[in-house]
């Protein structure tokens, strides 16, 4: 039902920014363009920086973020935000390592490269293999700031594009350790506790677990036509449903 | 003295069989891992997802969890990319091979070799650049897309073609040009009927090349309107999706066996798609030697 | 320049870039050059008949052999391979990369090499058999110095190809912004710091930062093209 | 009687990298007689023909000074003339290389070469003029079984009987023949001395030979090349 | 007297792409005797001439059956025996192509060349016979100021004599010369032959040649190609 708003509809909605959003994204897609064959909708990663950036730029219709937009940003490019999803970032290692939780002093001196052994936490007598995300990000963005404080990455990280690549990443190498968005987690990686607390949905949902964001989608002015119908469909129920199934925690 | 020399040839011998070996070894574990792991995903449905196949295929409907749209994407690509750069690049060949003054053809060797040795991702990064410079131009119509990415990646392929073209020319001896000048060709003539029928494998050769170059490139693609999502792009100034892009982005952001699975499908059809194109062009090309050469 | 890459604390340091480039594209080429070489000479001169061409065909297809596809074996094979193997560090790093692009850049060279050689006359060839040269010799001594530009223009190609791949080291480099210190180190190149900024900002210090990159990589090559230049036009002298 | 001239050079300076061949040569052809050039070898006689069709002009690194006229259709062209219509010159005059050079074709297409890039001519008519050639050239019996195969997988004699039957297919004015004969035997050469002695009655044919009892046999006039300059000889009575 | 055998061919036959060329050919040569090979252009003589030094092996799609034996050392060998070595062979026997056939390189590397693929001498070895086989081959006093200037610049007399210098420098028991004074004036040729009558104190020399004269000349043997068989036709007194 909610779906019908695009019958009838014709043109192009480019999609493209942060890449904890694409499960959500293409599900929506999917059954808008299943739909209606004439409707096309492209839908591309490249971080929260760049979702900001295109939008702003006009190369794109809509700029997802996994952040809240700086203040700035939303003045140069006047940016409208819609937040349709709640999400924490969860630090994982590979599920062959017995590590499962961390304290906030532990989680930084990893980072920062000053830890470099398990052993030093408890593990495997095994070097760490550190991963992080590139600088258009909005996923570094909240870890760094909730879950580092500011504090340093070390520069011999292997950084990564996106989450699902994180979750890859982390999932092949047994003594690796990275962040990924709560709603990519899956049995491929294991959660770490963070200064004992379990990064599940309830947790981020009760505000409990302190690494957590929304998800935003942003349009360059107030959206229109197609773009609008876009956007208010994943404030539908069906929308929301979607959000739900890929992980997320809904924000009605 | 002729002891040192057989065992010098010896160790010619053993060494170039050794590379061989290596290079074939390696080639085969490529492949065959590939196919090992990628063989059982190969079916219509690693195409066409749930869709039906004739519906995807008349555009009436979209393909979803299938590849259908990644290889147009790429069909696309190449068959735009090549249009540009075959005939500016073997015209600009033969002129250089053999109408450009010293000093032009000094300058444009120079200029094409360092074209030539150009990243693509450099190439990418200029396209790029360009599509920001006309969307401000031109605000809301142009952006990233595949004309775009086509006319970068015609950039790139552009002094391969060049030449191959300029080298197979410049290669033929000086008899076999004087030859046909004697008997009254004119300069034009001698290139079409002698000199470019001579140079033609080694001009095959550098499309070949050019060719796989566009199948295959994904720097170029990444900054200029590749997605990931996109559905059969519906005109020169839509995004799309493309098969390398989409190894690439599988690669590492896949979230589930199946996926994974479509990744190594996509990546035994690339390699399929190119490899086709490698043969019907070594086809062609032995054939129109054959008649541009024995057939009165 | 030389500052580290921290943008966040407003410092826009490549030169970790350009030493990851280099160590990973010159290593490859150390690897690539005498196989393609050897394998050039296995083709042309050393088989014959059947097995010659089989192998022919055989780098002719695997130069269609996508880039992708070596990044794609690259994470799932080789990397696991290369972190068991050393045991030490995440098999992302300069080794893995630079031997994937071995792979990559061999084949485009061994058939510049094996076309080269194919185009010097015949009649060189015989005259060499008739005074008793064997086929090594023959080719050591008429084919080689006088394919020397092929084979010079062979090695510009596949090294500015080294330098310029963006998805190899993109998929398995790790892209650590750092210095590598050690074969097994995971680095980034300058190619894959384009792809992974590039659109950052249009007008901020790091999309510049982005461009001093591609202009580094065209000096590179730019200086590559010319050095090399030099040394064919040396030896051209004969080839006529 | 004295014969009209037909090629007319002054004062013609040759040189390869600045090594000079020939040196003010001042000579004239008369029309439709045949002229052997002779010399001892590396005096210059290749070199001297190729200044009269203008093909040195594709060797890199030589030079030329002077004049050469040829009287076509009744009056003197100053054939290095800027604008002088090159290709057309070659069509008029014919040459025969010393090393027979063959083009990678088929034996047929060899010979059909010329007409096909003057072009105008119908299948059936090249065909025709092909064979005739052919035959003129003595060669048609030994090839009429495989024209379409590789020309260069004949012999060294048939090779050079190739080419004169390529040179003679446009019907040239002039003919310029390096050594035509030096591979082929006896009989053969003395075939190919009657068609020469035959295309005489409409064709200058200059004719670089060492084969004195041919020369002796067949040229009107002979001229020695001798340090550079071309020194007439001889004539028969 | 009798002279002692150096070449026997048993049964020799060999064609190309099916086209039967030489035929149940079976022959003998004299030691140090000087043997013309003559008969009409096409007949398969420089074909002949590559049976017996392999070269026809580099050609594609021909066969040969037959043997080819040689006396070297004082015994004969099966040339085509397999594991012979060719190289060794093609060593002791020269040739000199029909169509000139200089290398890329300059004048002195050409003759210099299969002492340095032989390997083991000294430069001023090399260099001395450089100079002796280059006067020898009459070549000295037109090339000697541009030893080092490329080969293929060389004029077509120069180019075979070039080959005949560089056939000479291994000094090989056989020589096989196809029409090698082709290119070249009277006086020239007459040099070369004073060089061959010289050479084959040491050495048995197959010659083809159309040049009758020559052939009367200098030839122990004549030997006539025909219908692809080796027919002997007169002997010296
Ligand atoms: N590579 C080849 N492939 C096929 N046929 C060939 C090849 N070389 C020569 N022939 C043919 O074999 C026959 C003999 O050739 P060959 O060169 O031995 O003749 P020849 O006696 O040396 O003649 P000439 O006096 O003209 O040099 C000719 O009919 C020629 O066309
Ligand atoms: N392309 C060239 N570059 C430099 N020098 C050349 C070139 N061609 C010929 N020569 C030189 O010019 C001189 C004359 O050469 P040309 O070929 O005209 O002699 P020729 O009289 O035809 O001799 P032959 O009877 O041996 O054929 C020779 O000394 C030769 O070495
Ligand atoms: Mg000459
Ligand atoms: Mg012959
Ligand atoms: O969601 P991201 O901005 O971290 O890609």
């Amino acid at each position: 039902a909610a779906l019908d708003a695009f019958k009838g509809e014709k043109g192009e909605i480019r999609i493209a920014g942060g890449t904890a959003h694409i499960p959500v994204m293409k599900e929506a897609a999917a059954r808008i363009m299943g739909l209606n064959p004439d409707i096309q909708i492209s839908i591309a990663g490249g971080g929260s920086g760049v979702g900001v950036k295109q939008v702003g730029e006009g190369l794109v219709d809509i700029g997802n973020t996994g952040r809240t937009p700086t203040e700035d940003e939303v003045k140069q490019y006047s940016l409208q935000m819609f937040k349709w999803a709640i999400d924490g970032v969860a630090i994982v290692v590979n599920p062959a390592n017995k590590i499962r939780s961390l304290s906030q002093d532990q989680a930084a001196a990893i980072f920062a490269g000053k830890i470099t052994n398990w052993k030093e936490v408890g593990g495997d007598d095994k070097q760490i293999n550190l991963y992080t995300r590139d600088e258009a990000s909005g996923t570094r963005e909240v870890f760094w700031e909730k879950a580092l404080k500011k504090g340093d990455i070390a520069a011999t990280a292997n950084v990564i594009v996106s989450n699902g690549a994180m979750k890859g990443a982390v999932s092949q190498d047994p003594y690796g350790i990275g962040y990924v968005s709560v709603g990519h987690i899956d049995e491929t990686v294991a959660p770490v506790a963070f200064n004992g607390i379990e990064p599940s949905m309830e947790n981020v949902k009760e505000g409990k677990y302190p690494v957590a964001r929304g998800l935003f989608s942003n349009t360059k002015g107030e959206p229109a036509g197609l773009v609008k119908k876009f956007i208010d469909y994943l404030f539908t129920e069906e929308g929301q449903q979607i959000v739900v199934e890929k992980g997320f925690i809904s924000v009605q | 003295m002729g002891e040192v020399r057989r065992l010098q040839e010896a160790g010619v011998l053993v060494f170039s069989w050794l590379c061989g070996v290596l290079l074939l070894g390696a080639v085969i574990a490529v492949i065959g891992y590939l196919f090992v792991h990628g063989w059982r995903s190969i079916s219509l449905s690693l195409i066409f997802g749930a869709t039906p196949p004739l519906d995807a295929l008349l555009m009436k409907r979209h393909v979803f969890n299938g590849l259908f749209p990644a290889v147009v994407g790429t069909l696309s690509l190449i068959v735009l990319s090549v249009c540009w750069a075959i005939p500016i690049g073997m015209a600009s060949g033969i002129y250089l091979a053999e109408y450009a003054g010293a000093g032009t053809k000094a300058f444009l060797n120079l200029f094409f070799d360092i074209l030539a040795g150009l990243p693509s991702i450099v190439v990418g990064l200029f396209g790029f650049s360009a599509a920001i410079f006309l969307n401000r131009l031109f605000p809301g119509s142009i952006h990233p897309c595949l004309l775009i990415s086509s006319i970068a990646l015609a950039f790139l392929v552009l002094p391969y073609i060049i030449r191959t073209t300029q080298m197979a020319l410049e290669g033929l001896p000086l008899s076999a040009r004087l030859t046909a000048l004697s008997l009254g060709a004119s300069k034009l003539q001698n290139i079409t009927h002698v000199l470019l029928p001579q140079s033609l494998s080694g001009i095959v050769s550098g499309v070949i090349l050019a060719i796989g170059r566009c199948a295959e490139d994904t720097a170029v693609i990444m900054l200029t309107g590749v997605v990931a999502s996109a559905g059969v792009p519906r005109s020169l100034f839509s995004h799309y999706e493309a098969l390398p892009f989409y190894i690439y982005y599988i690669s590492s952001q896949y979230t589930d066996r199946e996926e994974l699975a479509t990744g190594y499908g996509a990546a035994i059809i690339l390699l399929c798609i190119c490899m086709v194109l490698f043969l019907t062009a070594f086809v062609i090309k032995r054939q129109v030697s054959y008649h541009a050469l024995y057939r009165a | 320049m030389t500052q580290p890459w921290a943008p966040h604390l407003g410092q826009f340091g490549i030169q970790p870039m350009i030493v990851g480039t280099l160590a990973i594209s010159l290593l490859s080429m150390l690897f690539a050059f005498p196989l393609s070489l050897g394998c050039a000479i296995l083709i042309s001169v050393v088989s014959r008949g059947t097995v010659s061409w089989l192998l022919r065909k055989m780098v002719e297809m695997m130069t269609g052999i996508p880039t992708v596809i070596y990044g794609f074996v690259g994470i799932f094979l080789l990397v696991p391979l290369v972190r068991e193997f050393f045991a030490a560090g995440s098999g992302m790093c300069v080794l893995s990369a630079a031997l994937m692009l071995t792979l990559l850049v061999s084949p485009t060279m061994i058939l510049f090499f094996c076309e080269s050689f194919a185009r010097v006359p015949d009649s060189y060839g015989k005259a060499v058999l008739a005074v008793g040269g064997t086929e090594i010799q023959k080719f050591f001594h008429v084919t080689l110095p006088n394919s020397w530009p092929g084979v010079v223009i062979g090695f510009t190609l596949a090294l500015g190809r080294a330098l310029g791949d963006t998805l190899i080291a993109l998929m398995i480099a790790g892209n650590a912004v750092q210095t590598p210190n050690s074969l097994l180190d995971s680095a980034r190149t300058l190619t894959s710091h384009i792809a992974l900024v590039f659109a950052a900002d249009y007008e901020s210090l790091e999309f510049k930062a982005i461009f001093a990159c591609g202009i580094f990589l065209y000096l590179f090559t730019t200086i590559l093209v010319m050095a090399v230049r030099l040394l064919g036009v040396g030896r051209e002298r004969w080839a006529r | 009687m004295e014969k009209a001239v037909k090629i007319r050079t002054e004062n013609l300076c040759f040189s390869y990298n600045g090594r000079t061949i020939l040196h003010k040569t001042s000579i004239e052809f008369a029309e439709r007689e045949i002229t052997a050039i002779v010399g001892p070898s590396g005096s210059g006689k290749s070199t001297f023909l190729l200044t009269l069709n203008r093909l040195w002009e594709a060797i890199p690194r030589c030079s030329l000074q002077g004049t050469v006229a040829m009287n076509f259709d009744g009056s003197f062209h100053d054939i290095y003339r800027e604008g002088y219509p090159v290709t057309r010159l070659r069509r008029q005059v014919g040459m025969v290389f010393q090393i027979p050079n063959p083009l990678p074709m088929s034996i047929y297409r060899n010979v059909a070469f010329p007409l096909q890039l003057k072009g105008g001519l119908t299948k059936e008519t090249i065909r025709a003029q092909v064979e005739d050639c052919l035959r003129k050239a003595r060669l048609w019996d030994e090839v009429h079984d495989r024209l379409h195969s590789s020309a260069l997988d004949l012999s060294g004699g048939q090779q050079q009987r190739l080419c004169i039957a390529r040179a003679l297919i446009l019907q040239p004015e002039v003919l310029l023949l390096d050594e035509p004969t030096s591979a082929l035997d006896h009989a053969t050469a003395a075939a190919i001395e009657e068609l020469l002695l035959e295309l005489k009655k409409n064709c200058t044919i200059l004719l670089v030979s060492h084969y004195l009892n041919q020369v002796t046999r067949i040229a009107d006039t002979v001229i020695e090349l001798h340090n550079g300059t071309l020194v007439r000889k001889g004539e028969k009575a």
